[in-house]
C-alpha cells in the first residue's frame, strides 16, 4: 500500500463536528457523483443516509445536536423532483414550523443548513458542505447546547402570564342548567360534561352529569381549562351521545379531535355558553363552530388569549441567546409530571412517545436534556393543534411558560400556512398537508 | 420622472456638445432632473483599460462614489463609452471589494447602478414620451447604430440580446420614423483609432455606411459620440460623394425633434453631414428651419 | 450479544491510498458486539466475498458491514453473498468509504478518523438490524410505451413479439417521430422512410400491440407491476371506426395554407388531415385551432363530403385508465429553435435552415420533391454553407454538450447537396468531426475525397446579410485563424438536439430523475444504461441523450428485454422496506391511535383503516394499516405520527437511532 | 472546492495573470475560432496573429515551461492586442464564456510591465495616444479634446494629420482653445498606487 498523505495544519484546531441527514435517491447520488468526479471537500460531515427526506424526523437533528454536533444539515431533492412525488414537501413544512420553534427557544439557525441537491449536483454537495463547515468552523464548538447538559438554577419566577386566569367558580347560568336538564331526561344524551364547584380550590372543576336531578351540582365555567380533555376518558364510549358545555375552548378542541377521527361530532350535542358564562344554545358542532368563528377575529390563530402575543413579541426582541437562557430556566423547573400532557385536550396518544425506550425518544429522567427534548417535541407536537386554552399552564406546577411556545407555533402555522387549529373538522392536518409553493426562502 | 445622477463625461463637454445639449433639451420636456455629479471624472476610457487596469477601475469607481455622495442611486451616462466603463467598474466592485477599500469608499458602492441612454429612455419613460410627440418623423428611414459598447458584453450591460438589440428600434418607431432592416447595427466602427489607426476607422465606416446605403436608410441614429465622430467626420474620407452621405443624427437629437423643438436648440446645425436636409421633409413645419 | 463482521475494503488504491484501512479494522475490532474485522484489498472480488461467506459460517455472524464503494454500487453483491451463506441479507449493510470519503478526502488521517466513524456508526445500526423478506407482488402482463417513434416502435415490437401486449401512446396523429422525415439515412443513404413506414404498418397491424395515436399520459399511480396508467385520447374530430382514409376531407378542405409541422414550416398542409401520405393510422385529424367550422361555425364541407360519415365536430377528449406492468420512455428529443440563435438566424432569413428542414428539403416526398431549391426564391443555391454546433457545445448557453448526431447528417447533407446540385459548393464548418461507429469515419472521408465536399475548422461567428446576400463570417483555425467571411446563397444550421419542451413534467409524473438539461436520467450510466431509478420504468431512444437511429434502436430493444425479463416471473419480489404499524397482544392491540395524520399525508394511499373487532364482532378500536403492496417506503407517515406506532423496515426509528448516537461516540 | 483548473507551470504563466484579472481561465479555449471569425481587425493588414491564435499561444505558454520562455515572446510582441479595438465582440460570442478582450487588455499591459511590445510605428502610436489620455485624465481630472490631440502630435510626430479638422471643429464649437473644467483625482492617485503596490 502506498504512503498516505497527511497535511499537519489540516488535523489541528477546531475541526467541527457535523452530521448531514440525505435522501437516498438526489442528494446521496449527488455526494456519489461529487465521488466519482474526485471533487474534494471538508471530511467532517457524517451522512446519515434515508429513503425520503420525508423520513427524516426533527427529533434525529435535535438528537444529532444534543449529542455533540456542531451543526447539522438537510437535504433532498429538489420540489417536484422527491422519488416519491411529495414526501419533500411535507419536509419543506415541517423545517418551516421546527425552524420558527428552534428560533423562538433561541436557537442559532446558523448551525442548522437546508438545501435541494438533485442526483446531478455534485458540484452543489460539495460547494454547500465546504461553505457550511467554513461557516460552522468560524462559529466555533456549538456551546448554547452544551448549556442544556449543565446545571441550570431554575427560574423561580412566579407563573404569570396571558393563560394564567384563575377565577372562582361563579353560579351556572340557570338556562344552561335546564336545557342540560331536559336533554337528559329526554334522551338527546346520555351524559353531560360541564362545571362544578370544587371541594379542594375556589376555581370550578369539571364533572359528568348524568342525570336530571344532578344539574344542581353545575357551576357556571370559568375561563381556563378545557373539558374535551375528558373525552379521552375511557367512560366516554358507554356515554354517547354526550353532552358538553362548550364555550371556544371546547368548541375548537372539539374540531381538531374530529379532524384526527377522534370523536364522532354525530354524536355530540354542545351547550355553548359564552365567555361571560351567558348560555346560548343547545347545537351540534358545526353551528357552535360558526358562533365561535363570529366572536374571533378573521386573521391570526384561532385561540389564545390577545395579550399573549404581545409576551411573544417581548419575548422574540430579546437577543438570542437571553432567549435560549430564558428556555433553559424554565425547562429546568420541569418536574417531568405531565400534567400538561393530561390536561391537554390533543394529547390523546394511549402510549406517549415519551414513554417509549426502544427506540428512546426522550431522556427519562427530569434532568437538562431530559427536560429539554420533553418541552420543545411536546410543542412541535401541537404545531397547528394547539388551540390556546392554556390548559397546560394552569395544570403546571413549576408554571413553565409553555403557552408561549404553543403561541409561537400557532403563529407560525398561521403566518406561512394560514393554518388555524380547530376551526374545520375536515381540514387536512397541518403537517400531513402541502402547497407546491410554500415558502422556502430557508432552502439552498 | 424622478431624479437621476448624470454623468455627461468628456467628449460631451467637447466634440458631442450637441448630444449634452439635445439630451438636456429632452429631459427637461419629459420633466426629468438631470443632477450632474459634482467634480466627475474622465472615465479612462479605451486608453486606461489598455494600459492600466487598476487606474480603468478606479477612475470610473471614484464617480461612482462621487454620485452616491451627490444622493443619486442611477448615474445616467450618455456615452456609450463612459457607460460600459462604469458598469464594467460596478461589476468590479461586486467581484473584487479591494477596489471600494482602496477609494477609501464605505461599503455599499455596488448599489450605484450605470445606466444607459437606452436604459434610461427605455424604462417608463416611453409612455411619458409618446404624449410629447408632435412631429412624428414620419417616413423617415432610419438605421439604428448601436456600435459595441452600449450593448456588449451581456454580462456587463445585462442585455441578453447581445446581438440583436432592439431598444433603438423601439424609440424609433415611438417617435414615427421607420427603422431600416440592416445587420451592421453592432458592428464596431473603430472607436477610439480615429487618432492612432485611421485605416480602422475608415474601412469599417464605410462597411458600416454600406450596409445601411443598401437598407436604403436616410440617417443613422447614434448614440455614441464615438460612432458619431467617425462616420460624422469622415465620411468624405471614405470615398462617398457628398450627395450620398448619410447624415448621423444622436437619438436625443430625433426625439427632440419628434418633440417639435427647434434644431438649434438641439444641436442639429452642428454636423458635418448636414442634417436638416433630411429632417425637414418631415411633414411639420421646421421652426428652426426659416432662420438658416 | 450480537456478533457482527466488519469487512473493509481497499478497493485496490481507491481507498487504500487515503484511508488507512488496517488501522480502521483495528478500530472496529475493538468495538462491541464486534465479532471480526478484516481489510482487504478487493472485497467484491470472489475471494473477498468468499471471505465474507466463510467468516459468516465460521462465526456464526449475526450482522454483517462491508465498508467499501457506495452502497448504490454493491450493496446487493454483498447482501447476496450473505444471503448464498444463510444470513439474511437485510442484516448486511454498506459504509460508503469511497465515493464519499477516500475519493473526496485528501487528509489521510482525518479522512480514516471519519472512516473509523462511519464504520462504528453502521455496526450500532446493523446490531438493531432485523432479518426481512422480500415482498411478492403480482405482475400485469401488459406494457405501456410513451412515444411512437423508431425507439417507441422498435420497444413495441420487441415487446409484443415476446408475447406481451402493449400499448403504445403517441401523442401526434400519426407514429413515425423524426426518423419519418429523414430523407436519407448515414452512412448507408437508404431512404430513411423506405425502412420506417413497413416498421410503422407492422407495428400497427400486431396482434398484440394497441396503437393509441393522438393520445397523452395524463397521470401514473401504482408502481412495478402494477402500474395504472390514464391517457388522454385528444378528440380527432373524425371517428375511426367509419373513417376509411379516402382522402376526400383533406382534398376537398378550403383551408389549405396552414404550415406543415411534418415539414417543419417548408410546406403546406390542410385544416383537416394526415400529417404525411404514409402516416400510421391513415385516419385525419382536424386542427380545430385553425378549422374555419370551429372559427366562424360556417363551411364543415368535409362533413357534408365526408362518405363514410366519419367527421364528427362535436367529439370530445376521452380519458381511459390502463393497468400496466413495465413503461418505456421514449418520447425522443427536438432540434433547438432558430429563434435562439439570433447570432445565425438573422431575423429568421427564409435562405437559413436547421438542419431538419434540410431533410425535408432533400426528401423525395418533401415540399420540393427532393429537389434543393432556396425557400426564399426557389434558385438552386450555388454555395451551401453548412454549420456545425449550431447551439452545441456551447457552455455559455448551458448546452456543454456534444449533439452527438450533427456531425455525421452534415456530411450527408453536403453529399445529398452535391448529388442533386451538380457544381453546387458545400462548405462545411466544424471544431471536430466526431465519426465513432461502423462505417462512420468512411462516410465522412467520402464526402471529402469522392464529393468534394470543403471542411473548414471554424465555428461561425455570426450569419448576416450584405444586400440580399447571406455572409458567413468564419475563420480557418488550421491557418492561425485567418478570417473568412463566406458568401452563401444557403445556410444550414446543425441545430442542437435539446429534450422536449415538457418532458420535465412528464418525469415528475413518472418519478423518474432528469439532468441540468432535461435528459432523463439512466440508473447507472455504466451498468444499468437503459433502467431508471424507478422499478419497472425503462429508457429507449433520445429522451435520454442524443442518439442515432442504431443506437435507438439498440437501446429500444434492450428496454424491451428488460420489460420481457420482468413479464417473466410469474411474480415480483419487491425490496421489503416498507412502513408497518405496530401490533401488540390485547388489551393494547396497537399503540396507534387512528388518528390517521399519516393517511392524509400517503403519496400512495397505502394507509387504510383497520377495525379491530372483539368476539362478538364489536369495534374495540380502529387503527392504521399500512398495504405492503403500495407503500413504496418514504417513511413519510413514520416521521408524522405522534405515538410513533408506525415504523419503516430497513430505516427503523431505532436503527437511525443507534447509527446517530454511534457517529457521536 | 478544487475542480477550478491550474495551469501546470510553476511561476505564475501570463495565462494566469489573465484568469487573475477577467475570472476566466484560457486553457478552457477550445480553439473554435469564433472569437477570431467575427473580430474586425482580424483582417489582412491589421492583427499580425489571430484572437484565436492568442488563446493558444496563453495555453502553450501556460503548459510547456521549458518552451514557455519563447511562446512569451511571440505573444508579448504580437500587434494584435494593440490593434483590438475593445469592441467586446469575442468576448460576447465565445461559446466557452471567456474574456478575450479582457485578456488583450492583460497582454498589453504584461507588455508595458516587462518591456516587450510590438515595435512598429502604428503600435507606438497606438501607445502614445493611450499614454497621452492616460496623463490626461489622471492628470487633469478630464479630458480635453484638443491638448489630447496636440500631446499625441508631439509624442508622435503626426503634425499635419487631420490638420483641416481642426478649424471646421472649432466652428461647429465641437473643439475649445481654453481648457474647460478639471476634476481633483488625488483619491484615485492614491487609489491606483495602494492597487498597485498589493
Amino acid at each position: 500500500m502506498s504512503e498516505i498523505k497527511t497535511n499537519p495544519e489540516g488535523t489541528s484546531g477546531f475541526e467541527p463536528r457535523i452530521v448531514a441527514f440525505v435522501c437516498k435517491w438526489c442528494t446521496y447520488a449527488g455526494a456519489d457523483l461529487a465521488g466519482t468526479s474526485r471533487m474534494t471537500y471538508a471530511s467532517n460531515v457524517r451522512t446519515i443516509m434515508l429513503p425520503c427526506t420525508g423520513r427524516i424526523d426533527v427529533s434525529f437533528v435535535m438528537r444529532a445536536f444534543l449529542d455533540g454536533a456542531d451543526g447539522v444539515m438537510v437535504s433532498g431533492c429538489h420540489p417536484g423532483d422527491c422519488h416519491y412525488t411529495a414526501g419533500n414537501f411535507r419536509a419543506r413544512r415541517r423545517w418551516t414550523l421546527f425552524r420558527d420553534l428552534l428560533d423562538t427557544m433561541g436557537f442559532d439557525l446558523q448551525r442548522f443548513e437546508l438545501a435541494w441537491i438533485s442526483a446531478a449536483e455534485g458540484a452543489k454537495w460539495v460547494k454547500t458542505i465546504q461553505t457550511f463547515t467554513d461557516k460552522i468552523k468560524a462559529m466555533g464548538p456549538h456551546q448554547a447546547m452544551r448549556q442544556v447538559a449543565a446545571d441550570l438554577t431554575p427560574a423561580l419566577a412566579p407563573a404569570t402570564g396571558a393563560a394564567f386566569q384563575f377565577d372562582a367558580a361563579q353560579p351556572v347560568d340557570p338556562r344552561l342548567a335546564s336545557a342540560i336538564g331536559e336533554a337528559l331526561t329526554g334522551g338527546q344524551v346520555k351524559a353531560v360534561i360541564g362545571w362544578t364547584k370544587s371541594a379542594t380550590l375556589s376555581r370550578p372543576r369539571p364533572a359528568w352529569i348524568l342525570s336530571a336531578d344532578a344539574t344542581g351540582e353545575l357551576a357556571a365555567p370559568g375561563k381556563a381549562g378545557n373539558l374535551a380533555r375528558l373525552l379521552k376518558n375511557p367512560r366516554l364510549k358507554a356515554s354517547l351521545p354526550l353532552g358538553v358545555v362548550a364555550r371556544r375552548n371546547e368548541v375548537l378542541a372539539l374540531n381538531v379531535l374530529a379532524q384526527e377521527v377522534q370523536i364522532d361530532p354525530a354524536k355530540i350535542i354542545l351547550f355553548t355558553v359564552a365567555e361571560d358564562g351567558k348560555y346560548l344554545a343547545n347545537t351540534d358542532l358545526a353551528a357552535a363552530t360558526a358562533t365561535v368563528m363570529k366572536a374571533m377575529p378573521g386573521e391570526g390563530p384561532s385561540g389564545f388569549p390577545a395579550a399573549i402575543w404581545k409576551e411573544l413579541d417581548a419575548l422574540m426582541a430579546k437577543p438570542r441567546a437571553e432567549r435560549w437562557t430564558f428556555w433553559q430556566e424554565q425547562s429546568a423547573k420541569c418536574l417531568k409530571c405531565f400534567a400538561c400532557r393530561g390536561s391537554c385536550p390533543m394529547c390523546g396518544c394511549e402510549h406517549c412517545f415519551a414513554d417509549k425506550n426502544q427506540p428512546q425518544w426522550i431522556p427519562t429522567a427530569a434532568d437538562g436534556p431530559g427536560n429539554f427534548s420533553w418541552q420543545w417535541l411536546r410543542a412541535f407536537h401541537l404545531a397547528g393543534r394547539c388551540v390556546g386554552c392554556g390548559s397546560c399552564n394552569n395544570a403546571c406546577p413549576a408554571g413553565i411558560r409553555l403557552d408561549l411556545l404553543n403561541a409561537a407555533m400557532a403563529r407560525s402555522a398561521w403566518q406561512h400556512f394560514s393554518h388555524r387549529a380547530g376551526v374545520d373538522p375536515a381540514g387536512v392536518p397541518l403537517q400531513s398537508d402541502y402547497l407546491p409553493n410554500d415558502q422556502e426562502d430557508f432552502i439552498l | 420622472m424622478s431624479v437621476i445622477g448624470y454623468y455627461p463625461g468628456c467628449s460631451l463637454s467637447g466634440s458631442a456638445a450637441e448630444y449634452d445639449r439635445s439630451l438636456r433639451a429632452v429631459a427637461d420636456r419629459l420633466g426629468a432632473e438631470l443632477r450632474e455629479i459634482p467634480e466627475w471624472v474622465c472615465c479612462g476610457a479605451t486608453s486606461a483599460h489598455a494600459i492600466n487596469h487598476d487606474a480603468a477601475l478606479c477612475l470610473a469607481a471614484d464617480t461612482l462614489g462621487k454620485a452616491r455622495r451627490a444622493g443619486v442611486t442611477q448615474v445616467l451616462a450618455p456615452c456609450a463609452m463612459c457607460y460600459q466603463r462604469l458598469a464594467t467598474a460596478a461589476h468590479a466592485i461586486k467581484r473584487n471589494p479591494r477596489i471600494a477599500a482602496a477609494l477609501k469608499e464605505a461599503p455599499g458602492l455596488e448599489n450605484i447602478q450605470p445606466v444607459s441612454v437606452l436604459g434610461w429612455l427605455g424604462n417608463g419613460v416611453s409612455e411619458a414620451l409618446k404624449a410629447t410627440i408632435t412631429r412624428p418623423l414620419t417616413g423617415l428611414k432610419v438605421a439604428c447604430y448601436y456600435g459595441c459598447l452600449l450593448v456588449r458584453p451581456p454580462k456587463i450591460t445585462g442585455l441578453p440580446q447581445g446581438e440583436t438589440p432592439r431598444q433603438m428600434e423601439t424609440l424609433v418607431t415611438l417617435l414615427g420614423g421607420q427603422p431600416v432592416r440592416w445587420s451592421m447595427a453592432t458592428e464596431c466602427c473603430g472607436a477610439s483609432f480615429a487618432l492612432a489607426q485611421k485605416s480602422t476607422v475608415l474601412r469599417q465606416g464605410r462597411k458600416i455606411y454600406d450596409a445601411a446605403r443598401q437598407a436604403g436608410a436616410d440617417v443613422f441614429c447614434v448614440a455614441c459620440p464615438m460612432c458619431h465622430a467617425n462616420l460624422d467626420l469622415r465620411q468624405g474620407e471614405m470615398g462617398i460623394a457628398a450627395e450620398a452621405q448619410l447624415p448621423v443624427i444622436y437619438l436625443t437629437q430625433l426625439i427632440g425633434w419628434a418633440m417639435n423643438l427647434p434644431a438649434a436648440a438641439l444641436g442639429l446645425d452642428k454636423h458635418f453631414v448636414p442634417a436638416m436636409k433630411v429632417l425637414a421633409k418631415g411633414p411639420a413645419k421646421d421652426p428652426a428651419k426659416e432662420k438658416h | 450479544m450480537s456478533r457482527i463482521g466488519v469487512f473493509i475494503c481497499h478497493c485496490g488504491e481507491n481507498i487504500g491510498k487515503t484511508v488507512d484501512c488496517a488501522r480502521v479494522a483495528e478500530a472496529a475490532r475493538k468495538l462491541p458486539g464486534v465479532a471480526l474485522a478484516l481489510d482487504y484489498r478487493y472485497t467484491c472480488s470472489e475471494p473477498g466475498q468468499a471471505q465474507i461467506r466463510a467468516a459468516i459460517k465460521e462465526h456464526k455472524l449475526s450482522g454483517v458491514v462491508v465498508a467499501a464503494c457506495s452502497p448504490r454500487m454493491h450493496e446487493k453483491t454483498f447482501r447476496k453473498a450473505c444471503a448464498a451463506a444463510g444470513l439474511n441479507p437485510y442484516l448486511c449493510e454498506i459504509t460508503n468509504l469511497r465515493e464519499q470519503c477516500s475519493w473526496v478526502h485528501t487528509d489521510g488521517e482525518l479522512a480514516t478518523r471519519k472512516a473509523i466513524d462511519l464504520v462504528r456508526s453502521t455496526v450500532a445500526r446493523v446490531q438493531r438490524n432485523t432479518p426481512l423478506a422480500p415482498i411478492q407482488v403480482p405482475v400485469t402482463r401488459r406494457a405501456l410505451v410513451i412515444g411512437g417513434g423508431i425507439a417507441g416502435i422498435q420497444a413495441a415490437l420487441d415487446i409484443a413479439d415476446g408475447g406481451t401486449e402493449v400499448i403504445l401512446v403517441e401523442r401526434s396523429p400519426s407514429l413515425g417521430g423524426h426518423m419519418a422525415q429523414l430523407s436519407e439515412t448515414f452512412p448507408t443513404l437508404d431512404c430513411s422512410q423506405c425502412i420506417m413506414t413497413p416498421r410503422m404498418v407492422e407495428a400497427a397491424s400486431h396482434p398484440r400491440i394497441r396503437l393509441e395515436t393522438y393520445s397523452e399520459v395524463e397521470k401514473i399511480e401504482g408502481y412495478v407491476g402494477n402500474f395504472e396508467v390514464t391517457i388522454r385520447r385528444k378528440a380527432r374530430s373524425v371517428d375511426p371506426l367509419k373513417c376509411t382514409g379516402c382522402g376526400t376531407c383533406w382534398q376537398k378542405c378550403p383551408q389549405k395554407k396552414l404550415s406543415s409541422e411534418f415539414d417543419e414550416g417548408l410546406g403546406q398542409r390542410t385544416a383537416i388531415g394526415i400529417p404525411f401520405p404514409q402516416a400510421v393510422p391513415n385516419k385525419p385529424v382536424i386542427d380545430r385551432a385553425n378549422c374555419i367550422k370551429f372559427k366562424t361555425g360556417r363551411c364543415g364541407a368535409c362533413q357534408k363530403l365526408c362518405p363514410t360519415g366519419a367527421i364528427d365536430f362535436e367529439q370530445q377528449d376521452e380519458l381511459i385508465t390502463e393497468k400496466a406492468g413495465a413503461i418505456v420512455v421514449a418520447t425522443g428529443f427536438q432540434v433547438l429553435p432558430k429563434d435562439q440563435l439570433p447570432a445565425y438566424a438573422d431575423g429568421d432569413h427564409p435562405d437559413v435552415l436547421t438542419g431538419l428542414q434540410f431533410e425535408r428539403l432533400a426528401s423525395a416526398s418533401g415540399p420540393t420533391a427532393g429537389e434543393i431549391k432556396r425557400p426564399s426564391d426557389g434558385k438552386a443555391p450555388q454555395t451551401v454553407v453548412f454549420v456545425q454546433c449550431a447551439g452545441s457545445r456551447d457552455r455559455e448557453k448551458g448546452r456543454a454538450y456534444c449533439s452527438k448526431i450533427c456531425c455525421m447528417y452534415t456530411a450527408k447533407h453536403a453529399m445529398l447537396y452535391r448529388h442533386k446540385v451538380h457544381g453546387g459548393r458545400a462548405i462545411v464548418l466544424c471544431m471536430d468531426v466526431r465519426t465513432p461507429g461502423k462505417g462512420y469515419d468512411e462516410f465522412y472521408r467520402r464526402a471529402i475525397e469522392q464529393d468534394g465536399v470543403t471542411y473548414l475548422r471554424s465555428r461561425a461567428a455570426r450569419i448576416y446579410r450584405e444586400g440580399g446576400q447571406l455572409v458567413v463570417q468564419a475563420a480557418d483555425t488550421l491557418n492561425g485563424g485567418e478570417r473568412m467571411d463566406i458568401k452563401a446563397d444557403m445556410v444550414v444550421l446543425a441545430t442542437a438536439a435539446v429534450p422536449q419542451a415538457d418532458v420535465r413534467a412528464l418525469a415528475q409524473k413518472l418519478g423518474i430523475g432528469y439532468d441540468a438539461a432535461g435528459w432523463l436520467s439512466e440508473a447507472h450510466p455504466k451498468l444499468r444504461p437503459v433502467e431508471t431509478n424507478t422499478a419497472g420504468i425503462f429508457l429507449a431512444g433520445a429522451c435520454q441523450g442524443p442518439k442515432d437511429i442504431p443506437e435507438s434502436v439498440a437501446q429500444a430493444s434492450a428496454a424491451a428485454a428488460k420489460a420481457l425479463g420482468l413479464f417473466a416471473a410469474s411474480e415480483l419480489h419487491r425490496d421489503p422496506v416498507v412502513a408497518q404499524v405496530n401490533r401488540q397482544p390485547p388489551p393494547v392491540f396497537s399503540t396507534c391511535i387512528g388518528c390517521f395524520t399519516c393517511a392524509a399525508a400517503c403519496p400512495y394511499k397505502a394507509i387504510e383503516r383497520e377495525e379491530i373487532r372483539d368476539r362478538q364482532g364489536a369495534v374495540i378500536k380502529r387503527v392504521a394499516k399500512v398495504n405492503r403492496g403500495l407503500c413504496q417506503g418514504c417513511g413519510t407517515c413514520v416521521t408524522l405520527c405522534r405515538s410513533k406506532s408506525i415504523d419503516l423496515d430497513g430505516f427503523t426509528d431505532e436503527e437511525v437511532f443507534s447509527a446517530l448516537e454511534a457517529i457521536a461516540e | 472546492m478544487s475542480s477550478t483548473p491550474h495551469s501546470h507551470s510553476h511561476s505564475r504563466s501570463l495565462a494566469d495573470e489573465v484568469c487573475g484579472v477577467t475570472g476566466t481561465m484560457p486553457l478552457d479555449c477550445y480553439q473554435c475560432g469564433r472569437c477570431a471569425a467575427g473580430c474586425p481587425q482580424n483582417v489582412p493588414g491589421e492583427m499580425d496573429i489571430s484572437p484565436t491564435r492568442v488563446m493558444r499561444l496563453l495555453q502553450l505558454e501556460a503548459t510547456f515551461p521549458e518552451k514557455a520562455e519563447a511562446y512569451r515572446q511571440q505573444v508579448l510582441s504580437a500587434e494584435t492586442q494593440w490593434l483590438c479595438a475593445g469592441c467586446q465582440a469575442c468576448t460576447t460570442r465565445c461559446p466557452q464564456g471567456l474574456d478575450i478582450a479582457g485578456a488583450m487588455d492583460v497582454l498589453r499591459q504584461e507588455g508595458l510591465k516587462r518591456g516587450v511590445t510590438a515595435t512598429t510605428r502604428r503600435v507606438r502610436d497606438i501607445q502614445a495616444l493611450h499614454h497621452t489620455f492616460l496623463e490626461g485624465a489622471m492628470g487633469h481630472g478630464r479630458i480635453h479634446e484638443l491638448f489630447l490631440v496636440i500631446g499625441y502630435k508631439l509624442r508622435t510626430g503626426h503634425f499635419l494629420q487631420d490638420a483641416a479638422l481642426g478649424p471646421a471643429m472649432m466652428a461647429r464649437g465641437k473643439l475649445h482653445l481654453r481648457r474647460g473644467a478639471t476634476a481633483d483625482t488625488s483619491r484615485v492617485q492614491q487609489a491606483v498606487e495602494e492597487l498597485e503596490k498589493s
